[in-house]
């Protein structure tokens, strides 16, 4: 199982974590994310609308990052702090 | 230091230990940002989120290579997390430097970087409603000064 | 506010209440310089000489400028006159705006001002006698910035 | 009378200030500064280093300007505050 974080805007819509099944032993975090886009549209037009990172344990990765049973996948929205 | 405070803080108290403990130092430039009562948004609060953990480490990582980069003695980040009011500090930041040009570049280069690159979220709460707030372009173009 | 001050002032309280009566101000800059211990010169004190009246008319006058090129809220000086030891404030630069580039521009313009055209005098005292301190040529480029 | 105030490195070798009476109607801040130069040789070298301005009561003037009787005359040598 693998743990999906959502911040700011995103988890205004989705919470604040979803469990998700890894679909393979070779699936990626944009894999995991293309899938949560399936299930909700709302969530595919708020992601059509904005640039995500992604951080796996807590590192920034690229979306093409192979995804670990346990591992945390954060989608980070556009930053805005001060 | 990093601190993300879930509750008011008095910036003047921190502002005085900081100072206290940069042994050395002839410049202490501070950075205070305060919730605004935008007029025509008619704001009354700030909700700020975070991610527990990340949001610091990357915040210390940016201070550590701050105090590198400009040879400072040490320098401070205070960030509000959760509801902020109107008139409330939100964000405080300190540098220590032997001289002034150094500690007043590395308080702007964070203020920069918090605005526009530290893992925080920003939503606007007024009178009509809540918004989500992005980086202005002259956010993102104070950033660009640094590169 | 220009306050020429005759003993150690605390940095903190000043600055707390210039926040507070800064009525709209999204952004606070200060700066404090401290007295260093120069290692070479082994500096234990300065002395600061002023023209009582003269220099706060002078300083005054500068901040009202300065309130109006960088359209702040406010700004506050507080200068000490006489001895000042090793580790004490020396003076201290506070300005308030909407925006954190106005507050920011306006303490740095302020300081160098102060540093080069305000009208003080400043002499340290070290181990090894005394010397008038006259401002360094990157005091002066620090201020034909703002030409 | 006129009152020729110091300060700074000038303060230190000429005091706080001296009482001095005016040569004639027509004295300009230059000819008195010129005239206490020429009673201290210390003081003529310092002024040779460096540049002063004169201050005649509270406002910045330059050497021409014509002294009256009951002026106070400040000689300001380069300032060095923050």
């Amino acid at each position: 199982m693998v743990t999906v974080l959502f911040f700011g805007p995103l988890a205004d819509l989705m919470g604040r974590e979803r469990t998700v099944a890894l679909a393979s032993d070779r699936e990626t975090a944009g894999m995991i994310l293309r899938r949560l886009e399936d299930e909700n549209e709302l969530f595919q037009s708020m992601l059509a609308k904005t640039r995500v990172k992604i951080a796996v344990n807590n590192q920034i990765v690229s979306a093409a990052c192979v995804i670990s049973d346990g591992d945390d996948v954060a989608i980070l929205p556009p930053f805005s702090g001060g | 230091m990093i601190d993300l405070a879930d509750r008011a803080f008095d910036p003047h108290a921190l502002v005085s230990r900081f100072v206290r403990t940069a042994q050395g130092a002839g410049a202490i430039a501070t950075f205070i940002g305060l919730v605004r009562k935008d007029g025509a948004q008619h704001v009354e609060a700030l909700y700020l989120d975070c991610f527990p953990g990340f949001t610091e480490q990357e915040i210390d990582r940016t201070i550590q290579r701050t105090i590198r980069k400009f040879e400072l003695i040490d320098a401070m980040v205070v960030h509000r997390v959760g509801m902020v009011s109107v008139g409330e500090p939100v964000v405080i930041v300190a540098t220590a430097a032997e001289h002034r040009r150094a500690a007043f570049a590395a308080c702007d280069f964070l203020m920069d970087y918090l605005k526009s690159e530290a893992p925080l979220w920003k939503k606007q709460i007024g009178r009509d409603g809540e918004q989500w707030i992005e980086p202005t372009s002259q956010d993102y173009e104070d950033r660009a000064r640094w590169r």
